[in-house]
């Protein structure tokens, strides 16, 4: 068998995430490939979420709707997988409180009692999933041990006995429902992480050294992480009274030589709005993450869609240079959320990393970033006396970047129009050159886009085209199609609009666009820079991601 | 005036109108700046949008003239990321307790090493003439042509409920006592607020330099800043307002004394290098 | 519980933890309008979103479940459209103190009739555990990884500094001196601020039933509330904090009796022609 | 002569606006045709501000770089006008103050002070333009008189006889000067009004009764002018602590039953972002008036730009119907303003009306708006017990809307997702039912779009397409080219897209898009719905609107 696909479901609150957590880490540690996301609703007990794991020989980094082995803690979970229920799928769990007929019962709570209580029902059940998956048994024990580490050596002791035991109920099922997986012993030298652990190391590589937000799912997810990184690192964390604050919190915090980074979602994001258009006037570095959730306003809080895209471009008024970024997989979202601190400061603009719930919140085994070799430097300059902070005449619209105390400059920006030392001027000759200033940065960014990569068949006929977060789903349904003539076109820059995008549709017969929100926000995009139809879109707007199965049937439905 | 290093080598082009009591509370500021000798590339003034709003545009120093009602966001930054600068926020009543109200509220919460002075003109200069959250009940202006009914907010009352260590209010009519407060507001370790009395006279007709002089005393010799209770009752006083420091304490930490980042390196973010080593290390604990 | 109106046939899933106290709010709640005898269909509640937030959809009457931070400028404009409802406004710490900081300030400036609860529970519930502007020093959360160390904001003290005509403290511990209190804001003609100390089982595992239940006690007997500075000073009390109602005022009229378009007619607008003639008029004088 | 161009130009606070008051309101007495508009800096005293007013026989509805008669006031009017004083141009003004050469000495203080203080030297100066005019003196005398008449008889005649001692200078300057234009009787019924009047009045036709907005010009002009009408009409007017405030409060005012109105510019607009998001979430009505103003950031607040039409149509996040509304006349003003509030009603979403400071401030005479026969009602319906707002089912997404306090149902909103009686939802099935639901309602307001009109040569070769207040310049730059194939398509509703757009750009040989702003933001839109490129673009973003000449000027260049 090359994967497994296992999903978990329950309350919130019932142990999901501890059985999740450490069956992944001992998947890992048995080198197996794993992939694990979870879908939750917006409360924090009770309800019915899933997480979904797949341990596989090969890498895998997308969402299946195939369930090999369901887990339900609760009857409602039954209902709520609904029809990914199938023949084939494996039910095993606690019948007296699930009730479903179908499902072989393995009474993890009262094992757990004999080993010394209830808590003990999630190793039990963990026991029994590494046994159907003929995970060595000392090698698991040992990684049980490892994951309660900090808990002593009763809990250690009291937790390896309960997984013993689930394991002995798992063999006792019989060879028939094993499912022995090959592992791939790469694995070992690889890194596991969430789509936000990704983010936020990016942002750490990136020289982040200042960190503002206001709680908001799922751009919350980064905010922890980077508050946990503050026990090592130096940097600032600190928790704002509002999204507005926010915004020009870190927006001050530039001006005085900080990297600084905030994160969010749609409905916070939509409060900078005015922020971002005061870094675009004031040509102050500003790195925003916006974690997407379903809309309008607090729409579906703890859910994924791509439907804030529109909102960040035109973020702000006026005409300014925005980069935004789309993160597709884990690297990615490591090395653009990097980019965009470097970014930020070299065009002295606002950078926004887009990711989503879907993409924060999932995790899988992939290889271990590439660290620059160098540290990030603060892309200022040591003023001297007479120092203009928007002197004209660079071709880039970049004026040297002073921060004050560093040097014997003063360094003076306005959000009034203003001359090259900062100071209000209501000059026609000047605020001409000023919004040329600006617009050719705009020129100069679209020069130093990254440009889209294309996957899958070079001389396509069919090319799909998408960004951010549905790369991993499009690759793996593209895959399983194995067409000919069929490629992917993947953004990771989105805006502004790389060059040469023209070229890459018209080389197709057909276009299909794939992205996750209700319109196409992004095939708006390059229709109007290309002038070019798409022949399809592939929409979705239910809160969920896309599976590789949805995606494989969606396109080949079109080819 | 005598040369003063925050003053320009050309009279710069004022945009505030003859007369406006904001030309007194420059004299103030600059005079303060100039006495405390702080050094002038060590002064970053920060305001939002408004007549008052302006004045670091009259300041020779750094500045950071962002959004309206938001300076103080920005200024704790500031203050957060160079500890060794010294930062000025200043602003509108308008700017300061109507939009960016909720910042004044936090940033009291938090408590940093910035002085705020605030030109209470009772008015919306800037936008010509509508009322401010400081405007007195009964005043008509082109927006409210019934007069105002809303309580006008008491920035004392208000301060001192949010326990900031340094609440006092001015008058732009006293131009020396007005720098000695704001001198003794720089000083203060925290949060300071500088509520200033200040006539506009273009749009307030009401509350003018008369009126002012009228409806104000200053608190009396020997009156004690350091009993919360006492300072809100009188913070409660109306005409006469009271002038001075009504309230101070030196009880609270700075913010940005209490940040992790500065426990045991002092040095601004500024000057410090990026730890490759600690993060190829929490990239490797994922492995 | 007996049948109360605002109650539902069926029981709603509910999406609070078991355990919380915003189960008892919401009894006292639905005790307070019964026992009022509002009638069911001239209620409005009004929220913005948090797991407080979230009360109104456990009340069956109209409601207005707005953005985060934003449910007063919503209460103020139904109640000055249709002053012949009753508008209840109900919100967490975060929501009504942080996020809504500055429409709290200026309702309290603005005194529309609105009784508003807010839940005190000193922590972020919905989005799972951060610091609120109420939570205590030291309080370490997965954000404020080496604790808490702005100022809580003091409800009391800032309600009664913005001379806010009702400022209570209430207990969820207690549902019935919650739900007279909440009989009483609801009563009292103006702005009316219960805060209510609740404990989030699942996120702060500091200020626990246990630890409210320690740290109050009940206003005596025979305190008048009637004295702005004295209820400011008991409004500094803390550990134990006193529960009950620190000021009463009748004295400040309700917003929307001053709107001009109720001097005469008292008509909500839904029932209002337009008048025709009086904008041809209109028109006409520009010619 | 067919029309003259004075231009006025001093300080802030130096009397231009009196002069500019009284001399337009005597022009109008005289039958004649007016236009003024101003332009002024961002201070309450001092600085350079000038006003043009144009006085014609013919209708004239735009500003022209022609000065036929200036005023300076000060010395530096001289250089701020810089090259649009040509040797045509009359300057007339006090020699000793404003020191240009070329100028006829004409002491209006002087005068002034023999009347009995300088407090009359603006309607000295008036009475001097009078006779350049030959308007009859007695007549003007009782307009003067009329002018005044609120401050009582003194100053009434001593106006009056300013008035005449200026009148009598004037004519003493020789018939060489004078300018006889004709009266147009037709002006007698007309009425002469800013931008800001007409919408304020066609909000009032709309049947406004609220109104809250935060100051910011030049959005404030419309609040103070409905602060004003609130004397006469039952309309609440607040002013509200922020932008976010001021929006959420006009929701709830809707949600409530009345009809509001926010006014406000790009900066408060971006703040107000939220909130336009839970007005489509909740499907309530919102209307905001954008006065546009150059940005980013705090730009030039008191200058004119089209700056903010991407904001408007991707304000907030999710998708969900917003209607752009953009007037480019009087007429418009009124018309759109009026249907402003009632496809908000119709369609329970945001309708923006977007203007520009050049827009509210410019005046002109016009003929009198045609008025509604009937009041307009409250599109909202008594509820039943069992009332669902979001009832499902309806082609155009259109549930009826009920109110609280009408009718026995009870009216539930929320901004999660909800369900139709809206309480919270995560449903998958319920969530697209939804999307779907708002999405229909775009496709609805399509169709229901008023259609963009054409101007000109119905047989065009070249099209010019322009939205908002560009329209009037355009038109009388047509006029002026006078020639034959050529074409405008304006644009009052310029979103979501009229349909049909394609055909018209497609029996063009050339595509014009004129716009004042940076890049051409409508542009894009256009070439986003038709798909044809625009072989120019004119744009313009120094802060003032085209004059007739510099249009002129720039179409024809590329005829
Ligand atoms: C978001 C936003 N809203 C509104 C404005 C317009 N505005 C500029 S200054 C000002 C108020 C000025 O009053 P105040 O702060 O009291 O300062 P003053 O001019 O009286 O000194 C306003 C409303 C703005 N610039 N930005
Ligand atoms: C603009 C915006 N920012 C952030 C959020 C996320 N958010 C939802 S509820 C909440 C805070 C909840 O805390 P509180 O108001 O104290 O209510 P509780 O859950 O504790 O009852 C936050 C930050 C949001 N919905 N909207
Ligand atoms: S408008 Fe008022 S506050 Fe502003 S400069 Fe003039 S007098 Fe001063
Ligand atoms: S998270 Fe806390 S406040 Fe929210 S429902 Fe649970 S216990 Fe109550
Ligand atoms: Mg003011
Ligand atoms: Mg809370």
């Amino acid at each position: 068998m090359a994967e497994l696909s296992i999903v978990l479901s329950g309350e919130a609150g019932q142990g999901i995430q501890s059985i999740e957590s450490m069956l992944t880490a001992l998947a890992k540690r048995a080198r197996f490939h794993v992939f694990a996301t979870k879908e939750y609703m917006s409360r924090v007990r009770g309800g019915c979420n899933s997480t979904e794991i797949r341990i596989s020989r090969q890498r895998v980094t997308a969402r299946v709707a195939r369930i090999d082995l369901l887990i339900p803690l609760t009857k409602e979970a039954i209902a709520h997988l609904g029809d990914r229920i199938e023949d084939s799928t494996l039910v095993i769990g606690e019948k007296a409180i699930v009730g479903y007929d179908r499902m072989i019962d393995l009474p993890f709570s009262a094992i757990a009692a004999e080993v010394g209580g209830a808590v003990y029902a999630n190793t039990v059940a963990v026991g029994a999933i590494c046994a159907l998956l003929k995970i060595e048994a000392g090698e698991c024990e040992r990684g049980v041990r490892a994951f309660f580490e900090r808990k002593g050596a009763e809990v250690q002791e009291a937790n390896a006995e309960a997984f013993r035991r689930g394991y002995a109920r798992g063999l006792a099922l019989g060879p028939g429902l094993a499912a022995a997986i090959e592992p791939d012993p790469a694995v070992a030298g690889e890194i596991m992480l969430t789509g936000a652990d990704a983010v936020a190391l990016g942002a750490l590589a990136g020289g982040c050294d200042y960190v503002c937000a206001y709680p908001m799912s799922p751009g919350t997810t980064v905010l922890t992480a980077m508050a946990e990184y503050s026990k090592s690192f130096d940097v600032i964390v600190e928790q704002v009274e509002d999204e507005i604050g926010v915004a020009n919190m870190a927006i001050g915090a530039w001006y005085a030589g900080a990297r600084a980074l905030v994160t969010t979602s749609g409905g916070g994001f939509a409060l900078m709005s005015e922020a971002v258009s005061l870094a675009g006037a004031i040509e102050t570095p500003f790195v925003a993450h916006l974690a997407q959730r379903p809309g309008p306003a607090t729409g579906l809080p703890t859910r994924t869609e791509q439907g804030d895209l529109d909102l960040a471009i035109y973020a702000g008024h006026g005409d300014f240079l925005k980069i935004v970024l789309a993160p597709g997989d884990l690297e990615e979202g490591f090395s653009l959320a990097r980019a965009a601190f470097e970014l930020a400061d070299r065009f002295q603009s606002p950078v926004f990393i887009l990711t989503d719930q879907y993409f924060v919140d999932s995790y899988y085994t992939t290889p271990a970033f590439e660290l620059p070799l160098a540290p990030p430097t603060r892309q200022v300059v040591e003023t001297a006396p007479g120092y203009r902070r928007y002197a004209l005449g660079s071709s880039d619209g970049i004026s040297p970047r002073g921060i004050p105390g560093l040097g014997e400059g003063i360094v003076c920006v306005d959000s009034d129009e203003h001359d090259q030392g900062g100071y209000i001027t209501e000059d026609r000759a000047m605020r001409e050159a000023m919004v040329a200033k600006r617009l050719a940065k705009i020129a100069a960014a679209r020069k130093a886009a990254i440009p889209p990569k294309l996957f899958g068949d070079p001389r396509y006929k069919t090319l799909l085209v998408g960004w951010g977060s549905v790369k991993a789903p499009v690759l793996e349904a593209m895959a399983a199609l194995a067409r000919p003539g069929l490629a992917y076109l993947h953004f990771p820059w989105v805006h502004p609009m790389p060059r040469g995008v023209r070229e890459y549709l018209e080389a197709a017969t057909t276009c299909v666009a794939i992205e996750g929100n209700a319109t196409g926000q992004f095939a708006d995009l390059v229709e109007l820079e290309t002038g070019r139809r798409f022949d399809s879109r592939i929409l979705k707007c239910d809160g969920y991601q896309y599976t590789v199965e949805e995606l494989t049937e969606r396109i080949s439905a079109l080819l | 005036m005598a040369t003063n290093a925050f003053d320009f080598e050309s009279k710069p082009d004022i945009s505030w109108c003859p007369g406006c009591g904001d030309f007194a509370i420059r004299r103030s500021l600059l005079a303060a700046l100039q006495e405390l000798g702080i050094p002038r590339g060590k002064l970053v003034m920060v305001s939002g949008i408004g007549q008052a709003a302006k004045m670091p545009q009259y300041v020779n120093s750094s500045f950071f003239n962002g959004l309206h009602g938001r300076a103080l966001p920005a200024a704790t930054a500031i203050k957060a990321v160079a500890p060794d600068l010294t930062v000025v926020a200043e602003g509108g009543d308008g700017d300061m307790y109507g939009e960016g109200g909720n910042h004044f509220l936090h940033a009291a919460r938090r408590n940093p090493d910035i002085a705020l002075f605030v030109h209470e003109n009772m008015v919306y200069g800037l936008t010509k003439g509508q009322a401010a959250p400081t405007s007195r009940v009964g005043m008509r202006t082109p927006v409210q042509v019934f007069g105002v009914t809303s309580e006008p907010l008491n920035p004392m009352a208000l301060a001192i409920a949010m326990n900031v260590g340094f609440v006092a209010r001015a008058f732009s009519g006293d131009i020396e006592g007005t720098t000695r407060i704001m001198k003794r507001a720089i000083l203060h370790r925290g949060f300071a607020l500088v509520d200033i009395f200040q006539p506009c006279v273009s749009f307030n007709k009401q509350n003018t330099l008369q009126w002012f002089k009228e409806n104000t005393y200053p608190l009396e010799e020997g009156y004690k800043a350091d009993d919360r209770a006492a300072a809100f009752a009188r913070a409660l006083e109306e005409k006469p307002f009271p002038l001075g420091v009504l309230y101070e304490s030196a009880e609270r930490q700075p913010f940005e004394e209490l940040l992790p980042a500065y426990r045991e390196d002092k040095r601004p973010l500024r000057e410090r290098a990026h730890d490759m080593a600690a993060l190829r290390a929490a990239v490797m604990a994922k492995a």
